[in-house]
């Protein structure tokens, strides 16, 4: 009995904390209650036994794209003073009195709530014991070069989806670099020695961290997205030390270590082209051998891409 | 601890995925948008997950789960460039509002200062 | 096959990190992406539909490439305008040497590869989730592009496409989910042979048709297009008019054709062919209103779509399935090469005037007689004269709604050209008229109306070529 | 690819290859450009000579490509076709010759010459066709080559009339297409046949016919400028002059008439055709056009404007000769076909000489011209006789046998129509020839240019005489072997048989 | 000898227009003007030799295109007299002309035209002599130039052109029903009901039928006098050759014909006296004569309709009463140049003989040319039916009367005054007007026929029917000649010349409400409205159009809207697509 209570809880305060994160007054606290939700949505990825997957969205899917949105606000918030000269007020939360719009947010509603109930008739009609495709997985799992078998889907079966996956990585910061010039923040070490402190033996464990998770996706939950996303953590806070600014300057260097993912995987696929006659199949035997190495560059690149659309924008002085 | 019933997170998943639509249209700033379309993502991989735990012989089907990772990680990329090209868009904005602005707003494009999106 | 994928993703790649060499990575993946269509091909019309199983696991658990007529003939279109585009930006993107120009050249060429590679992934995948990620890929790079423009309209309209793009993929995600969690896979070959009729199924389709409508750009969901494709830089417009908004049209194809054909009913097919009907109408006399060339272009574009969706009524009946389905995509192609030309054309003409107010460009074929030409022949294929593509694939689509009875569409497309026609006299009769001094400030180099006047030259010669193009088309064509 | 679709494909190509070389010559290489204009120009009559040769001798001549899978593209040359492509070649040749001439010193000329041979190739194109499917392409290719060459001039009226004829004849176009397309899903491709292609569908497919025959008439009833269809004529006189002679006598109206006169014996039938009871209301439609197009030139004052609307009224004599049934009407119609663009190209040249030489554009300002340019007016003076009708000349032959058709065929009410226009040719031809020789002539003429020993450029003058030499040789020599008159009964012995 | 004989005909007609050609080559210009009387020299041959087998054909036709026949031969001799007397008297006439080149241009083709039409064997040869000869008459009345010319230029040639059309619709039907184009074998087959009205009205504005003859009192008058001696004399009798040859007299009774031969004829006569009387042009009085004889042998026909079997007789008198009257005609209005030159006593007395001689032969005086051709055409009033015989027997004489008194006006204003005295008369008028009067008075004679009748007419009853006409005529114009003096009044005001084509003139202005053609020197109508009105209007709608367009477009783009517009198609794909589910 318990656990249905527990599950039954745990969905209504996400819908919830959805609803208000999405339609709070202020725009602050609906942030926060954002990245709270991310927290309670990797809790519900551990209830429904996604392990990697709870890693994933604690690290990324709430922590990263949350300092993204609070850093977002801010920088907003900053302009709107600069320019309009008046505090920064409270958004107009949704209930403007504009009766027009009144009359189209209930329609909408109304809508909405309608294709809700279409969706969850059709999500409702799915056979009960669907039987997917574990067995498979799991057949196959012995030859695929790993032992956890959500690794083993990522990096061999459907091993294309995640080349085309990095590659829309450095497409987004490519498309960020295209956009903006990065805002160095405004912190300076010097004045917070314990900051410095805790930072210089911090950053060496989240990188030992990453690693270890790498090494250990084959066989367990993990692997480099979940690296990545330790190693991103570590980029963040570097830069809010103001530390990376030295290790950014270098361009090339930058660059290179953004598309190392995309360049290996590429290359490791054209070899394999050659060698076995089919796109990305590693010739048998050597598969772990060659998921490994994958799997190292992409953690690179994935820590450093994300790390650096926390910076919003290409480093530089230029 | 029995596995949860898949068909609850399922319909949460959907619930999240109406809201998050819900709030992408109705909302007006630019970074509710952005976080309604997080919402809406985080919807479906729930769906996902939720359909991944139905078929739950030994183990749930990793095949969803590495979807939703991928989705995941598609779902960062687009805040993050959703995010500069707001930031862009709102400077925009505000200097527009400010005397002088740089460039007027073309009246073809008929875009209305208050829905940015 | 798989050279199609790899090369133009690590010469993005390359690109990104050797900035200076941006167009030489270009051309490198052209080199390597023309082989790789001749190549298949050669193979498609030697030996049929050719397949490939990635990283060898096959259909329900790996990812299946395949390229069958129709998949080969959008590779070879994405191919040609591709390289005239890239032929074409150079100097384009030259033109003034000042920081931003240089910026946009530097993130230009890596972000132009990301879309080859996103359209030639989208063309030949047969799985449902990683066409998704294509989709996204897609999304991603065209809006970066559009966005590269730097002015302001450029930025409202890329945001506005991106948002319309992520939630349009999700939608099209969670049709995915419906359609994993009844059939256990997402290939869709399997996809047809598991799909019993049911609530799950339907409301799949419909996510992922209501989608793909909005990538599309259909009619009542068109309203980011003409902003994003008319501040674009005129070689991205070009790019998204004829390849991305196709993209969409493409998988539509795919999904009612090959995955879900059983859902393939007169009565939906109808809603499609109001849709283009409306879309037609209403593209074009938005295009009489409007006073910006490229604005004019953008709604040319919403119209010529509405053409490709009158394919779904003429495909339910039995005699019509061959001139609908050939008809259609002999239209796309040849729209695809004269809308780019356009574009090109709209390109030189905002050079060389500095702007694209239609009342003031009077002396267009003084100035720019290559370009004007050019602009007439795709107006000639846009209209459907004979001997164009256009008129082909018109007199297909013509031909099989007057055999399957259906008259509304032989006069929805007779309407189409006339006011096609209307459009594209307004902008010749201000290319006969004599120039007004002080209208044409900057020369245009020669590079870039040749590529604008290939390019139209392909899409008129697209109908002189039309058997074998409905040859290829034909191939492994999705009936039984 | 044997000799003989080869010289079809030459006669084809001797315009297009020129056109398009001289699409990309320089502005300034005169020379050069006259050379290959006429080059191709007679390259081409050599071919259409072979050709008639050929053809008279009973030689086959076919060209196929397969544009799309089941429906080529072919071009042919029966008897039907040689005439048209004969008149549009010859007639090219002097008005080629009278262009350069007339066109001495003007902008663009390498973009006009372009258009002016890709239009005549469009017109050998519609004249060889030999399927429903090369004729409507070639015929909207027509559209296209031929605006151009109206707005040449690129002042606000002539892109004002550009745009009226661009909307009309697209609108022809578009509702052609239509037809076609109805017709090709009925019978399958539609090839030209002596005696129409339609016989099947007769008796099921009765009501169909008659409204496709409707469309057909409109969609081509455009460019033959039948009564309420002819708005754009008249307004694409701000066209220079070689361009209204081409598109009057040469191309685009003689396309219509050649159009109609195709539909109706090679697709309809001319028996099918009167079962149907379709030829009553074209013969009607064509009769109103006649009176009605000779009325409104009664009162232009403009030459051009004048010469204009009586096309309008001389090209549906074509259209009568068509719609009455009975071999002599056909003959009276198809040659009218080739005498009418005699006559018409004569005088075209006589008003681009007064317009060019003396600047004088209306009738009133005609006084006395006679004695200042006397050649050109003789040519004029033969053309508009022969206009008339006024026997031993062109025009009088055909509305001879037009007449003696119509009374065969019954339909009495047909000579009174040819009556009343003679009648009111005459009253429209004969002031201007009495302006030109019988009143003085003014002190200064409005732009007077002196063009050396001859009364004007000896290119702008060579054309006309050699016209109106025409007009006489195919008016006196028409009963004779070797005159349009012949050929012509030779199509209406195998249109009607035995 | 076949060969020479063929190419006479073709000479005959060739010579006129070649020489015409020639005049456009400045060195023979003057050698052709000094040649154009012998232009008519062969067609004289011709007709005096009358060789026979004189046909000409074109090498690809079958039937012949020019060929004598008796009735031919007749009236070319005449006419070929009537041309040589007149290209002569030109020759003087025209010495002072300012533009004397085209005059005989025309004449030339006139002439051409004229011996085409006698000579023409088959219907197209004969349309296309008719229209020359038509065309190149107008060209004759425009030669004066002023404005009264060109008046009567444009009435002349509206109806000769008129006339034209109506003969060559006439003519395709009788083609058709006859199945030939020869004119020999074309009343062989059946009458072609609708020619026959045709063919009369046609070819009765070219003979001034009644109604018709409205242009020939303004036409005449106003060309040249040798052309008008032409015009009258020969052209007129064009009319007349067309009937002969293509109205099948001698084949059927037409009763219809016959009525409005007789009627036209008679109203013809005595409308031509009436206003003829009334003129002050001397030349003008000669042109209603002319009307009035034409009258006089349409009589003849009509008496021909009623009665074909009579047709040789009447036909034989018709020619001796065609020649007699052209010959006459001719030498009055020669007459008009000498009446005018006469100086000395000597002259103006030859003149006055002259004059007298040829005005009493047209009144039919006895003995001669003219009481011939009465007592001719009178011998076959015999063959009417009862009632008309009668009424034709009072009245011809009338009409005989009324030329009389038209005689004596005419003579009364050309008579040679002594205080009248013109200018420099120019010379070489005399001998070519007496070599007509001397052809005028023999001439009838040689005509076969004609001498038959010689001894009936010289009996006493004849003597006296054809004298008391010409008196009671002398003693009206005694009478009219008193009342002149106390009416002093201008009677030609009332009685305008051309009498109904003045008042169709003033109808047709108003219909078309333009000013008279001759000084239309405003700028056409163009057919369309003023282009910028219609402009204007279609702009201002277009405007408020794309305005309701563009805000539609921009609505469509708020977010709301795209929302509700996305889930309501995601609710209509699904509502499909369910119902097709089950």
């Amino acid at each position: 009995m318990i656990p249905q209570l527990l599950d039954g809880t745990l969905v209504l305060v996400v819908v919830a904390l959805a609803w208000r994160a999405l339609n709070d007054r202020d725009l602050f606290r609906g942030v926060i209650e954002f990245i709270a939700l991310g927290l309670l949505l990797a809790m519900a990825w551990l209830r429904l036994r996604a392990p990697d997957l709870a890693l994933a969205e604690a690290a990324v899917g709430s922590g990263l794209t949350g300092a993204l949105i609070l850093s977002a606000l801010v920088r907003m918030r900053r302009r709107e003073q600069a320019a309009a000269g008046q505090p920064a007020g409270v958004a107009t939360g949704p209930w403007a009195k504009d009766r027009a719009k009144n009359f189209s947010r209930v329609l909408l509603g109304a809508l909405s709530v309608a294709m809700l109930g279409t969706l969850a008739w059709a999500a409702l009609s799915l056979p009960a014991k669907a039987r997917g495709l574990t067995a498979e997985a799991l057949a196959r799992l012995p030859d695929s070069g790993v032992t956890n078998p959500v690794t083993a889907v990522l990096l061999n079966f459907r091993a294309y989806d995640t080349l085309l996956e990095i590659g829309v990585l450095l497409l987004a910061i490519v498309g960020v670099w295209a956009l903006r010039r990065g805002e160095w923040p405004a912190a300076d070490l010097r004045e917070r020695p314990l900051l410095l402190s805790l930072l210089r033996w911090v950053l060496p464990l989240l990188a030992v961290g990453a690693g270890y998770l790498l090494w250990i996706g084959a066989s367990a939950p993990g692997g480099a997205f979940q690296g990545g996303a330790l190693l991103a953590g570590a980029l963040v806070l570097a830069l809010l030390s103001g530390l990376g600014r030295r290790l950014l300057r270098r361009g090339r260097l930058v660059r290179t270590g953004l598309t190392i993912g995309v360049l290996v995987f590429g290359v490791a696929g054209a070899v394999a082209l050659g060698w076995t006659g089919g796109l990305l199949q590693y010739p048998t035997g050597q598969a772990g051998a060659w998921i490994l190495v994958i799997e190292a560059a992409a953690l690179v690149s994935i820590g450093l891409t994300l790390g650096l659309l926390y910076l919003g924008g290409r480093p530089g002085e230029k | 601890m029995p596995d949860a019933d898949p068909r609850l997170y399922l319909l949460a998943g959907l619930a999240l995925f109406a809201i998050g639509f819900y709030s992408l249209v109705v909302q007006t700033h630019l970074l509710r948008r952005i976080m309604a379309l997080n919402v809406m993502g985080s919807g479906v991989f729930l769906a996902f997950l939720a359909l991944a735990l139905k078929a739950a012989a030994p183990m749930p089907d990793p095949v969803p789960h590495a979807m939703v990772l991928t989705g995941i990680v598609v779902a960062v990329c687009a805040t993050g460039l959703a995010l500069a090209l707001a930031d862009r868009v709102q400077a925009l904005e505000a200097n527009e509002e400010t005397p002088a602005p740089e460039e007027p707003p073309s009246a073809e494009t008929g875009s209305e200062p208050e829905d940015a999106g | 096959m798989s050279g199609l994928i790899l090369g133009p993703l690590v010469a993005a790649a390359l690109a990104f990190t050797f900035p200076k060499r941006g167009r030489g990575m270009a051309w490198a993946a052209a080199g390597v992406v023309g082989i790789a269509v001749l190549s298949l091909i050669r193979a498609v019309l030697g030996g049929g539909v050719q397949s490939h199983r990635v990283s060898g696991w096959g259909a329900p658990l790996g990812i299946d490439l395949r390229a069958d007529g129709l998949a080969v003939l959008l590779l070879a279109l994405t191919a040609l305008i591709a390289v005239a585009v890239t032929g074409y930006a150079a100097p384009y993107l030259r033109a003034a040497d000042s920081p931003e120009a240089r910026h946009r050249e530097r993130y230009f060429w890596p972000l132009l590869l990301f879309l080859w590679t996103a359209l030639n992934a989208l063309f030949l995948s047969r799985d449902l989730f990683n066409l998704y990620v294509a989709l996204e890929l897609l999304g991603f790079a065209a809006v970066a592009l559009v966005a590269l423009e730097g002015k302001g309209d450029a930025l409202r309209a890329a945001l506005r496409y991106l948002f319309v793009s992520l939630s349009a993929s999700l939608f099209y995600l969670l049709g995915v989910a419906l359609v994993y969690g009844q059939c256990a896979t997402v290939d869709l070959a399997l996809v047809a042979e598991r799909a019993p009729r049911g609530p799950a199924l339907t409301v799949a389709l419909a996510l992922m048709t209501g989608g793909l409508i909005a990538k599309a750009a259909l009619f009542p969901l068109h309203f980011w297009l003409p902003p994003a494709h008319a501040n674009a830089p005129a070689p991205v417009s070009a790019l998204l008019s004829a390849l991305v908004v196709k993209g969409a049209f493409y998988l539509l194809l795919r999904l009612w054709f090959e995955a879900l054909p059983v859902f393939h009913t007169p009565a939906a097919a109808r809603l499609f062919g109001m849709l283009g009907a409306a879309a037609i109408l209403w593209g074009s006399i938005n295009a009489l209103t409007q006073s910006r060339l490229k604005l004019l272009i953008a709604y040319s574009t919403v119209a010529q779509l509405g053409y490709l969706f009158l394919v779904f009524p003429l495909m339910t009946g039995r005699d019509g399935r061959f001139g609908a389905w050939c008809g259609g995509l002999l239209l796309l192609g040849a729209h695809a090469c004269a809308k780019t030309a356009m574009f090109l054309v709209a390109g030189n003409i905002l050079r060389a005037a500095g702007h694209d107010r239609i009342r003031e460009l009077a002396g267009i074929a003084q100035v720019l007689p290559v370009s004007a030409f050019a602009l007439g022949l795709a107006g000639v294929s846009l209209v459907g004269l004979p001997p164009s593509g256009g008129f082909a694939g018109k007199w297909l689509l013509l031909s099989a709604g007057l055999r399957e009875g259906q008259w509304w569409v032989a006069a929805v497309i007779l309407v189409g050209s006339l006011l096609a026609a209307a459009y594209i006299m307004r902008v010749m009769t201000r290319a006969f008229a004599p120039a007004v001094p002080g209208t044409w400030v900057r020369p245009v180099p020669p590079i870039m109306e040749g590529t604008a006047l290939a390019l139209a030259l392909v899409a008129v010669g697209m109908g002189l070529a039309g058997s074998w193009f409905v040859e290829l088309l034909w191939l492994g064509g999705p009936w039984p | 690819m044997n000799v003989l679709s080869l010289t079809l494909l030459g006669v084809l190509c001797s315009s297009l290859l020129t056109g398009l070389i001289i699409f990309f010559l320089k502005e300034e290489s005169h020379r050069l450009r006259t050379w290959l204009n006429l080059l191709g120009a007679g390259l081409k009559l050599v071919l259409v000579a072979a050709l008639l040769r050929g053809v008279y001798l009973g030689k086959t001549y076919a060209w196929s490509f397969e544009f799309l899978p089941g429906l080529p593209l072919a071009l042919g040359a029966d008897a039907n076709s040689m005439l048209f492509v004969t008149l549009s070649t010859v007639l090219w040749f002097w008005t080629t010759l009278y262009a350069v001439g007339y066109l001495e010193d003007s902008p663009h000329r390498s973009r006009f010459f372009g258009f002016f041979s890709l239009c005549v190739t469009a017109t050998t194109g519609i004249a060889l066709s030999a399927n429903l499917m090369t004729f409507l392409i070639f015929y909207e290719l027509l559209t296209v080559s031929t605006y151009p060459l109206v707005v040449h001039r690129g002042t606000r009226k002539a892109l004002q009339g550009g745009r009226v004829y661009l909307t009309y004849t697209l609108l022809g176009g578009a509702i052609l297409l239509l037809a076609v397309a109805w017709l090709y899903s009925l019978a399958g491709p539609v090839p030209f046949k002596e005696r129409g292609v339609i016989q099947g569908l007769m008796v099921s497919h009765r009501r169909e016919l008659q409204w496709l025959f409707l469309l057909f008439m409109i969609g081509i009833g455009v460019k033959a400028a039948i009564a309420p269809l002819h708005g754009w004529l008249p307004r694409a006189m701000v066209a220079p002059a070689p361009v209204s002679s081409l598109l009057h006598a040469v191309a685009v109206v003689k396309a219509g008439a050649f159009g109609i006169v195709r539909i109706v014996y090679d697709v309809y039938g001319a028996e099918n055709a009167a079962e149907l009871g379709v030829l009553p209301p074209l013969a009607i439609a064509a009769g109103v056009t006649i009176v009605y197009g000779s009325v409104c030139a009664l009162f232009q004052d403009e030459l051009k404007k004048r010469l204009a609307f009586s096309t309008v009224s001389q090209v549906s004599y074509i259209v009568l000769g068509a719609a009455i049934l009975g071999p002599l009407a056909a003959i009276g119609g198809l040659v009218h076909l080739v005498h009418q663009g005699l006559l018409k190209i004569t005088l075209f040249f006589g008003a681009g000489n007064y317009a060019e030489t003396l600047g004088i554009h209306r009738v009133s300002e005609m006084n006395g011209v006679g004695r200042r340019l006397p050649l050109t007016t003789a040519a004029f003076t033969v053309a508009a006789l022969g206009m008339i009708g006024v026997p031993p000349l062109a025009g009088y032959v055909s509305k001879w046998y037009l007449s003696k058709g119509a009374v065969t065929a019954g339909d009495h009410w047909v000579t009174v129509v040819l009556a009343a226009s003679s009648l009111l040719n005459a009253a429209y031809f004969l002031p201007i020839l009495y302006r030109a020789w019988f009143l003085p002539p003014p002190e200064k003429w409005p732009a007077e240019h002196s063009f050396g020993r001859w009364e004007t450029h000896w290119m702008l003058l060579a054309a006309p005489l050699v016209t109106a030499a025409l007009v006489i040789w195919a008016g006196v020599f028409a009963e004779s072997a070797f005159s349009p008159l012949a050929w012509v009964k030779l199509i209406a012995a195998r249109e009607y048989g035995p | 000898m076949n060969v020479a004989t063929a190419s006479l005909s073709l000479l005959a007609v060739a010579t006129p227009a070649v020489m015409a050609l020639l005049l456009s080559v400045r060195p023979w210009r003057e050698g052709v003007k000094r040649a154009t009387p012998l232009a008519a020299a062969p067609a004289l041959v011709l007709a005096w030799a009358n060789p026979a087998g004189a046909q000409w054909s074109l090498p690809w036709l079958d039937h012949p295109v020019l060929e004598l026949d008796a009735v031919g031969r007749v009236f070319l001799a005449f006419t070929s007299v009537l041309y040589l007397a007149s290209g002569w008297y030109a020759r003087g006439y025209l010495a002072k002309d300012p533009n004397p080149g085209r005059f005989y241009l025309f004449f030339l083709l006139a002439m051409a035209g004229n011996f085409g039409l006698i000579l023409a064997g088959d219907v197209p040869a004969f349309y296309t002599a008719f229209a020359l000869m038509g065309l190149a008459s107008a060209g004759l009345v425009f030669h004066r130039g002023d404005a009264e010319a060109f008046r009567a230029g444009r009435i002349y040639l509206a109806l000769a052109m008129v006339g034209e059309v109506l003969i060559l619709t006439g003519l395709v039907f009788l083609v058709v029903a006859g199945d030939t184009v020869t004119i020999a074998e074309l009343h062989r087959g059946v009458i072609s009901r609708p020619a026959l009205p045709l063919l009369l009205a046609g070819f009765g504005i070219k003979a001034g039928a009644l109604t018709l003859h409205f242009w020939l009192p303004l036409a005449h008058p106003a060309a040249p006098v040798p052309a008008s001696a032409v015009l009258s004399g020969a052209m007129i009798k064009a009319g007349l050759l067309g009937w002969i040859r293509f109205l099948p007299l001698g084949e059927a009774p037409l009763p219809g014909c016959g009525i409005t031969f007789i009627g036209a004829g008679l109203g013809a006569a005595f409308l031509g006296t009436l206003v003829g009387v009334a003129q002050a042009n001397p030349k003008t009085v000669l042109a209603y004569s002319s009307i009035s004889q034409m009258g006089i042998i349409m009589t003849g026909l009509g008496i021909a309709a009623f009665r074909p079997e009579a047709w040789a007789e009447i036909l034989a008198a018709v020619l001796i009463y065609a020649t007699h009257h052209a010959l006459a005609k001719g030498s009055l209005f020669l007459s008009i140049g000498p009446a005018h030159a006469a100086r000395t006593r000597l002259q103006r007395s030859l003149t006055g003989l002259g004059l007298l001689l040829a005005a009493l032969a047209l009144a039919g005086a006895p003995l001669t040319s003219g009481a011939l051709a009465k007592t001719a055409l009178k011998a076959n009033v015999g063959f009417l039916p009862e009632g008309w015989a009668l009424a034709l027997g009072v009245l011809l004489p009338l009409a005989t009367a009324g030329t009389t008194l038209k005689m004596a006006r005419f003579l009364w204003l050309v008579w040679p005054r002594p205080g009248h005295v013109a200018p420099a008369a120019p010379r070489g008028l005399w001998l070519p007007w007496l070599g007509l009067l001397a052809a005028m008075l023999a001439g009838v004679w040689l005509l076969p026929g004609a001498l038959e009748l010689l001894p009936a007419k010289l009996a006493p009853d004849k003597l006296w029917s054809a004298l008391w006409p010409l008196l009671f005529g002398g003693a009206l114009a005694a009478l009219g000649a008193r009342l002149r003096r106390w009416f002093s009044g201008d009677l030609s005001r009332w009685l305008p010349a051309g009498d109904m084509g003045v008042v169709i003139e003033r109808l047709l202005e108003r219909l078309t409400l333009r000013r008279p053609r001759s000084d239309d020197s405003d700028a056409g109508r163009s057919d369309d409205p003023a282009p910028a009105a219609r402009e204007v209007l279609w702009s201002a709608y277009a405007a408020r159009a794309a305005s309701a367009v563009t805000d539609v477009e921009s609505r469509l783009r708020a977010w709301p809207v795209v929302g509700v517009v996305w889930l309501l198609l995601f609710g209509l794909l699904t509502a499909l697509l369910a119902r097709a589910g089950h």
